[in-house]
């Protein structure tokens, strides 16, 4: 077990290591020179001052030397000075990470008690009604943009209605609640589709094991038979679906934090990759990153609690 | 069974030499699923190796093809170092392929599922040589005792028996000297099972074909071999003549197997008590599994 | 009688012919019958239906009763309570039939909790107790061990511990050992004698292994795409085998000590989709007469209590003696 | 292992009923008739797709535009219909180079192990970390703006996923029985792999790349929105989205609307059509 | 669905009538408190580094200049009091005596020094408003003079922008780097303080009570941000109370909601196209043919549902700061780009291609992002060009590169024409006009006059307004003859307010002028 663990660490540096590195040159190598930005008005700018401005910010040098000092810079917890804003980058992120934070777990929250009812619901009513509607409207909802769910449901609910507020992200329990109930209903929607249609693929395969037709010839209640035998046993893919939508999710709240006025860490990055923020983007992007793949490795850590067979049975990967 | 008996004396045509292979499994643990198997067959022999689930029967048969690389030892055949290993060209591959044939335990999984029997046979021949292809095909379904319908037809649409008919058929598309059979009938029927021995015999006779013949079935065993190697915990506990093993097991694990085989007047309380041998499987170091 | 199957046939819609047709099957209390057959023969159709375990589209005629009571017309709480208390299966993997992610413990408590007479705490003694029952060592440290920790032969004890929680009067062993070693086969076919004696308890035990069947089981059915051709006791079976494919399954299996040529029953059983007018086995059998392709088998009592199911039966049992003097070496 | 019958042929086909896939034909009906009006886009369409009209902009539904315009007053339904093409199209292409790449490397993962797996499995890893398709414009960035680029770089893009689930499948084909067969019978690595295993596989990758088109279509409609994909006037559904996107927010639903239905349409009716595929080329198996 | 969805035709606005009004109507009551809502989250508070228009809306309440930018968009003196030139090259500028910081001490002529030379500092984005000065130095106790090295007419109206802040010395090197950042406080004195920046969240203003000045009626402000459709709902449902609208878009959404007023004022703000080196808009008979034969009018409605308005010039009318009849006079000779092309425009303009000397050999390549408005445009002037017999092709580039065609040449290498828009920030033409000027880093397409330069030199010298109005005019002529950018519309101001509010200026001055202090209830 500490073995594994120790692995899965190991892994989990390479992985973001690479991805730093990834990260890095996407954005210095993405469209738009961040000297134009930083040298200030169009009317200000010469050829002259954009090369004082490079100097200035190292931005002449190459890749790999800009990578090196950002990488040294960024283990020592120094994730510089936003170009566009002036302040630390540090303070940005963690003004407006708890946005995401809540927006996610919310949108979380919400698709795993939907999807995962949604998903079991048609797989214990295989072949009925039940079924075919829980899959129609779960691919419709999947062929929908989240952003054009979230146009729609501010259109109705915000707007038309007046049930819940259009923008911002409120304040304590019952406002955030209130506020951000719109925007991760329009993040869950989407992932409501692939949650169900595991969920449902894993309780069929799991309703299919020998082991549940035993149990239901030894005379066990249908309801025991369902709890303790199918869903338990359905949970693997099931949770690990789950973990990589939410940590997609992380990584996704672009759309929604603009449709609804919310200022997180999604807004923050488009800005910042707009602007040519190089600090601020790679550190939105590194915290993403980072949020993915600490999500995945846990989910793939708490495995075998689910699974005490893979404890000991060989890693696939 | 009686089978043409080929003069002990005769040179040997297969050779395993002290192989030995060791799996790591997760954690620090290592599992000794064949160590130190030796054995020689002689041409047109037929030798079985028999043992209970997990003795390393199917590590030393996928030694013998030379899908498993051993540890240390060496599968030598008419003296030729046919031990898998080293890179190795085309054309040695081919020569081994030629030598060398298996045929595997589930028929189905055996067989490529997307090709028809003929297909299947065609592809085989045309990686050894090309020419002369389809009259061979109308010979090897033939010598199977498949006919026309199943010769179109996909694994899917063919019955267990028929599965495995082709898969010896394939086997035999080379003209291979040894053929290799793990728990080749076990899948199967008896009516079935007993067709595919009688394929098996005939085409011993007509070929002098030498087989290594894995089973945990001792009856059928007995009725295919000359030899039979005894095999626990991926080692060999005893070794000989197939009747004198039988009928004379010098080895207890071999006597607990045998009073364990049903026959008429048996009792299987008397085989338990009779059985002084601990449960199967192979050595593990590390952690005990089973106890 | 504890069980007792009378005519029973089932048809799938669509099917050429039925799953079973017109099958009558008895076990009595403390009694050990045993069902033969190749696959597909309908021997595990059978055992599901002592359970009403039918496919939801199959038609069932006949009647199925254990202890009295009829199972076919059951329903609901009286139908759970059939399958909890009163007969319980064992199926032939054991590691398929246990839950991996549940410990043994676990399973066994669950069952024990269904009977109604125990408490949790209770529950957990009373799983100790059958696991040191069916021979298991250090029972208490079992209980947490998880299926995939445990051997086959550990898994069907298990699994037989399981069956015994409910204390019920028939068990229905499914190639209960055809998945294990023969020498733990040996050990698991020696407690289940053991443990159906001392609480006379039934036992239908069915397997492939006719030789097995011969050996161990008190009377022995033998089944063929659907049908019981022939019903015989045990010992009686190795010689004195009436039905050309009981004789010919005798032929074509290799016997331990004994060398003779194996004489394979040409073709294959016929599948579902094979319309089977008269005798099933009448396109395989080497005495078949044209007559026997529309015959409508039933069964023939035999002198010895037996009964088999072959239209040329008379003429059999004249030929009994030269299969005798065959079989004996 | 001890003996376990299992000579029963396959189950007739008779036996199970066979249930009629109706939403699984209407779904190909309807892609049918998307690929035949895209054919057939010049006479259908009532206007050249490019027909500036600064007079009637943003038009409603009525006789005159039948699907209305958008902002610079261009025909919605011509545009629709042209767009069918590009729109189609190119995801093709896409999913083509994604497969090739896709197929390789997780097979090479898959049959190869060790350090090439690895490799795959951290690349793969990597990938799906990054959040939309960053990955898409560091390679537009390099090679710049079009749509062979988008198609190159989405390709790219999309062969991990293509790696990964090949490689999974290709890890539990590999293990079968007759993989062995064809190596005992001297056949090399290589030849198995081309030959032998990938067409094995070809179901069940041709299923999972239907599911996919979807997503590709999408993401090449996200990369005409962000200006790197194909140029007006050119009728790319995904970039008739995100022109009328702006016109949202003034009440004109229709600019975004129409596009936006075509792309769902064609994304719905490739799901259910493909999961139909799917379930039935699964169950030859 | 039915023509519900389709808007739109029949209700923009006719474009020809747009009228701009400077100014609401006076505020009578009080308010406590009001919601306002910025395009986006400021930057950062410290123009020098960042200045962005929303930190200017929001810090121009908060913030004084020497001098103060009207409503009208007339300029006049504002922390100084008096302003004398005793020659043409010197400005002397005297500090108003009284004025106080938010914590409460004195402004003196130190904090005016300071905050001029921190303006001064080449690093700083308003460097270029200073390259005329010589010396700037304290010459009393509340007296700065100015040194020029040539006369200079547009350096007071640079002090009315942000290069005449008037920071707290002491604050600000105080602060360090992290002046401007959220959490910190601000450094100056204007009626509101900044009394919270929770950075991600709001932007709260609170009324400076020991102010100088008139006392605002609006004790609080509340900023939040948010774009295009999230703006629209939370004007529509209440949940804010005004906005100033960059986006057009958003303006139109808002046309005619209840519970909204929407008032539109003079901005300095064009739409134009700016022909680049690439050549294909190299000859100038071409440029003026295409410039006769685009559909303003048609643009402004499809495009900017109605808020634009067809323009002659490439300055807004917001910059006239001065002599407004003058210019607007001027405007009207115009005639080389009509509203909307008559067919005799049409005729003139295949006569001049015809005729032209350079001829395109390919497309033309038209430069735009996929924003609604430049794409209309665009398409516009491909339909414009397809009219008078020239092939045309589109190129589009993400929002976000757009900004470097204005600096890289190289960004622009493959488009002989960009989509723009332009605004200058100070209230004189003449601040838009050396774009024109040969060596001039703007001037792309390469257009040399020497009688142009001339003039526009001679402009920025004369002080006298009625005198340099004469002179724009003839340089105005001089540009849009030689059609070096091709002008297309101006976007006015758009501000929503709700129909409870009035007060704030409507005009571009709300950069500049600390509007919320203007901001109240109608009713007393
Ligand atoms: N690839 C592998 N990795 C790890 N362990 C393995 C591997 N292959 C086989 N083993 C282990 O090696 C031992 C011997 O296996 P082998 O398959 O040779 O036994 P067998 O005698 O053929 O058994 P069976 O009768 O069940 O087929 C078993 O314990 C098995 O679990
Ligand atoms: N639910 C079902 N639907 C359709 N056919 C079925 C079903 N269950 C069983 N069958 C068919 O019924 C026949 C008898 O099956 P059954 O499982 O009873 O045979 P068996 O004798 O137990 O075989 P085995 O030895 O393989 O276990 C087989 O042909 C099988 O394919
Ligand atoms: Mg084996
Ligand atoms: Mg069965």
């Amino acid at each position: 077990m500490i073995v594994r663990i120790g692995r899965r660490l190991a892994g989990l540096l390479a992985t973001l290591l690479a991805s730093s590195f990834v990260i890095f040159a996407a954005i210095y190598a993405a469209p738009g020179d961040p000297a134009v930005f930083l040298a200030g008005g169009r009317d200000t700018l010469t050829p002259e001052r954009l090369a004082a401005v490079r100097e200035q910010y190292h931005l002449d040098e190459p890749l790999v030397v800009q990578y090196g000092r950002w990488l040294w810079d960024c283990l020592h917890l120094d994730l510089g000075r936003s170009f566009q804003y002036g302040d630390e980058v540090a303070d940005l992120l963690a003004a407006r990470f708890p946005t995401t934070l809540e927006l996610v777990a919310y949108a979380t929250v919400l698709f795993v008690v939907l999807g995962v009812s949604a998903g079991a619901l048609a797989a214990l009513n295989r072949g009925r009604w039940i079924d075919s509607a829980v899959v129609g409207a779960t691919t419709l909802a999947a062929s929908v943009p989240s952003f054009v769910g979230g146009i729609a449901l501010v259109a109705l609910f915000g707007v038309q209605l007046g049930w819940f507020p259009v923008t911002g992200s409120g304040e304590g329990l019952v406002g955030t609640l209130h506020h951000l109930t719109l925007p991760a209903v329009a993040m869950a929607l989407g992932a409501l589709a692939v949650v169900s249609r595991v969920t449902r693929q894993a309780v069929v395969d799991a309703d299919g094991a020998d082991h549940v037709a035993v149990a239901r010839s030894s005379g066990l209640p249908e309801r025991e038979i369902v709890r303790r035998h199918v869903l338990r046993n359905a949970l693997g893919p099931i949770v690990t679906m789950c973990g990589l939508v939410t940590a997609g999710m992380l990584a996704g709240t672009v759309a929604i934090e603009t449709v609804f006025g919310l200022s997180g860490i999604g807004s923050l990055l488009v800005g910042a990759i707009n602007s040519h923020d190089f600090p601020v983007a790679q550190a939105v992007l590194l915290l993403m990153v980072t949020c993915y793949v600490v999500v995945t490795t846990l989910v793939d850590l708490a495995h075998p609690l689910l699974d005490p067979r893979l404890k000991s049975a060989r890693s696939a990967a | 069974m009686t089978t043409p008996q080929t003069p002990a004396a005769a040179q040997p045509l297969l050779v395993a030499d002290g192989l030995r292979k060791t799996y790591h499994l997760p954690g620090k643990d290592t599992l000794v699923a064949a160590n130190d198997v030796s054995f020689t067959l002689p041409t047109g022999g037929s030798i079985g190796i028999v043992g209970e689930s997990g003795s390393g029967k199917t590590t030393v048969a996928r030694m013998l093809v030379g899908l498993v690389r051993p540890d240390a030892g060496t599968v030598r055949v008419d003296g030729r170092d046919r031990t898998a290993g080293r890179r190795r060209g085309r054309g040695e591959r081919l020569a081994r392929a030629r030598e060398i044939q298996m045929v595997f335990q589930d028929p189905y999984l055996s067989l490529d599922p997307r090709l028809t029997a003929r297909q299947c046979l065609a592809t085989s021949l045309s990686l050894h040589d090309a020419a002369g292809a389809q009259g061979r095909i109308e010979e090897l379904l033939d010598r199977v005792g498949l006919g026309s319908r199943e010769a179109a037809a996909r694994p899917h649409e063919m019955s267990g028996g028929q599965q495995q008919r082709l898969a010896i058929a394939r086997a035999l598309a080379v003209n291979p000297r040894v053929l290799v059979l793990d728990e080749a009938v076990a899948a199967l029927d008896v009516s079935i099972q007993s067709q595919i021995l009688r394929l098996l015999v005939d085409i011993r006779q007509d070929t002098g074909l030498a087989l290594v013949f894995i089973s945990h079935d001792l009856a059928v065993v007995q009725h295919v071999t000359d030899e039979t190697v005894v095999m626990r915990r991926g080692t060999v506990v005893e070794q000989g003549p197939t009747e004198r093993l039988l009928t004379a097991p010098e080895n207890a694990y071999t006597r607990a197997l045998l009073a364990a085989v049903p026959r008429r007047g048996w009792d299987p309380a008397a085989a338990v008590r009779d059985r002084g041998a601990a449960p199967a499987g192979g050595r593990r170091s590390g952690k005990a599994q089973e106890d | 009688m504890l069980l007792d199957i009378d005519g029973l046939t089932v048809q799938l819609p669509g099917a050429a012919r039925p799953l079973l047709a017109d099958v009558s099957l008895r076990v009595a209390a403390g009694e050990v019958v045993g069902l033969v057959g190749e696959s597909g023969s309908g021997k595990s159709t059978t055992a599901k239906a002592v359970l009403r375990v039918l496919p939801d589209d199959a038609a069932a005629h006949g009647r199925v009763t254990v202890a009295g009571a009829d199972v076919l017309t059951m329903t609901g709480s009286a139908l759970r309570e059939h399958r909890a208390r009163r007969v319980a299966m064992i199926h032939q993997n054991p590691r398929s039939a246990l839950n991996p992610v549940h410990r043994v413990g676990d399973f066994l408590v669950e069952r024990l909790l269904r009977t109604g007479d125990h408490d949790r705490r209770t529950a957990r003694d009373r799983a100790v107790e059958l696991l040191d029952r069916v021979g298991l060592n250090d029972p208490a440290r079992r209980l947490r061990q998880y299926p995939h920790e445990m051997s086959g032969g550990m898994l069907q004890r298990v699994v037989i511990a399981g069956a015994l929680a409910a204390d019920p009067d028939l068990i229905l062993a499914d190639e209960s050992t055809s998945a294990l070693d023969v020498t733990t086969q040996a050990e698991i076919l020696a407690l289940l004698r053991d443990l159906g004696r001392r609480r006379e308890t039934g036992m239908l035990f069915i397997t492939h292994d006719l030789h097995l069947a011969a050996a161990y089981c008190d009377r022995v059915y033998v089944m063929y795409a659907g049908r019981i051709v022939e019903h015989r006791t045990g010992h009686s079976l190795f010689d004195h085998a009436r039905h050309p494919y009981t004789r010919g399954l005798l032929d074509c299996s290799p016997e331990l000590g004994i060398s003779r040529p194996l004489r394979p029953i040409p073709g294959r059983p016929p599948s579902l989709a094979d319309r089977a007018d008269g005798c099933p086995f009448a396109a395989r059998c080497p005495e078949a007469e044209p007559a026997c392709e529309t015959w409508t088998p039933r069964a023939t009592e035999l002198p010895d209590g037996g009964e088999a199911a072959c239209r040329r039966l008379p003429e059999a049992a004249a030929a009994t003696a030269g299969a005798t003097a065959r079989n004996n070496p | 292992m001890t003996a376990v019958p299992a000579d029963a042929p396959a189950p007739a086909p008779t036996v199970r009923r066979v249930r009629r896939p109706v939403a699984a034909l209407v779904a190909t009906g309807f892609l049918a008739l998307v690929v035949l009006a895209a054919v057939f886009a010049p006479l259908l369409a009532p206007y050249a797709p490019d027909a500036v009209d600064l007079s009637s902009s943003l038009v409603g539904t009525g006789g005159e535009h039948l699907l209305g315009t958008d902002a610079s007053g261009q025909d919605l339904l011509s545009r629709v219909l042209y767009g069918a093409r590009t729109s189609l199209v190119a995801p093709v292409l896409l999913l083509a180079l994604a497969a090739v790449i896709g197929v390789s490397l997780g097979t090479l993962a898959a049959w190869r192990g060790g350090w090439i797996d690895t490799f795959v499995s951290r690349l793969t890893d990597v990938m799906y970390a990054f959040p939309g398709l960053l990955f898409v414009v560091l390679i537009i960035a390099v090679f710049g703006t079009g749509v062979t680029t988008s198609v190159l770089g989405l390709g790219l893009a999309f062969a991990p996923t293509i790696a990964k689930y090949t490689r999974s499948v290709a890890l539990a084909e590999r293990a079968k029985p007759y993989i062995d067969a064809y190596r005992v019978q001297g056949m090399g690595g290589a030849r198995i792999c081309v030959r032998h295993l990938v067409p094995n596989l070809a179901r069940s990758i041709a299923g999972y790349l239907v599911v996919l088109f979807g997503e590709a279509l999408m993401s090449l409609a996200t990369l005409s929105y962000l200006g790197f994909g194909t140029q007006p006037p050119s009728s790319d559904w995904g970039l008739m989205v995100q022109e009328g996107q702006s016109a949202i927010v003034q009440g004109a639903l229709l600019p975004a609307l129409v596009p936006g239905t075509a792309i769902a349409a064609v994304v719905v009716a490739f799901n259910v059509a493909g999961v139909h595929l799917a379930d039935r080329l699964g169950t030859r198996r | 669905s039915g023509a519900d969805t389709g808007p739109a035709g029949g209700t923009a606005r006719d474009v020809t009538q747009l009228e701009l009004t400077p100014t609401t109507a006076a505020a009578a009551g009080a308010v406590d408190s009001v919601d306002w809502l910025l395009e986006d989250e400021p930057d950062s508070l410290d123009l020098d580094t960042q200045g962005g228009s929303a930190g200017r809306t929001v810090l121009t309440n908060v913030c004084e200049r020497l001098y103060q930018l009207q409503p009208d968009m007339t300029v006049r003196p504002w922390l100084v009091d008096k302003a004398t030139r005793p020659d043409p090259k010197t400005l002397v500028l005297t500090v108003r005596d009284g004025v106080t910081f938010h914590d409460g001490s004195a402004m003196t002529v130190d904090d005016v020094l300071f905050s001029l030379r921190r303006h001064a500092d080449p690093d700083m984005s308003e460097a270029d408003e200073f390259e005329n000065v010589t010396s700037m130095k304290k010459t009393g106790a509340h007296e700065i003079t100015v040194r020029f090295k040539e006369p200079d007419a547009l350096f007071t109206k640079a002090l009315a922008g942000d290069a005449g802040l008037v920071y707290q010395q002491k604050r600000v090197q105080e602060q360090g780097k992290d002046f401007g950042t959220p959490g910190q406080a601000d450094a100056c004195s204007g009626p509101y303080r900044l009394a919270s920046w929770k950075s991600g969240d709001s932007v709260t203003l609170e009324r400076y009570d020991g102010y100088w000045g008139d006392k605002p009626l609006t004790r609080k402000v509340v900023f939040r941000w948010a774009e295009d459709s999230a703006m629209v709902n939370a004007l529509r449902t209440g949940a804010a109370d005004g906005a100033y609208t960059d986006s057009v878009g958003t303006a139109a959404a808002l046309d005619g909601k209840k519970g909204i007023d929407l008032h539109f004022g003079p901005s300095t703000a064009t739409l134009d196209l700016i022909p680049t080196e690439r050549g294909g808009l190299a000859d100038p008979d071409i440029r003026k043919a295409l410039s006769l034969s685009l559909d303003r009018a048609g643009i402004a409605k499809s495009g900017y549902g109605g808020l634009a308005q067809p323009w002659a010039t490439p300055v807004g009318s917001g910059a006239w700061g001065y002599a407004k009849s003058v210019f607007t006079a001027a405007q009207k000779e115009l005639t080389g780009a009509p509203a909307s092309p008559t067919p005799a425009d049409i005729a003139r303009a295949k006569k001049l291609v015809q005729n032209a000397e350079h001829k395109p050999d390919g497309p033309i390549v038209i430069g735009t992002d996929s924003t609604q408005g430049r794409l209309v445009i665009a398409n516009g002037v491909r339909a414009a060009l397809q009219q008078i017999g020239l092939k045309a092709q589109i190129k589009t580039v993400p929002s976000a590169e757009y900004g470097e065609f204005y600096g890289d040449k190289s960004a622009r290498a493959d488009i002989d024409v960009l989509v723009a828009d332009w605004y200058i920030s100070k209230s004189d033409p003449v601040g838009f006009y050396d774009n024109g000027v040969s060596d001039d880093s703007n001037n792309w397409v390469g257009f040399h006059s020497t009688a142009y330069d001339a003039k526009v030199e001679q402009a920025k010298r004369t002080l006298d307004d009625a005198e340099r109005a004469e002179l724009v005019v003839d340089i105005q002529r001089r540009f849009t003859d030689a059609a070096v950018w091709i002008p297309v519309a101006q976007t006015p101001t758009a501000l929503a307010l709700s129909d409870k509010l009035t007060g704030p200026p409507a005009s571009m001055a709300y950069l500049y002028h600390p509007w919320a202090a203007s901001l109240g209830a109608k009713k007393g």
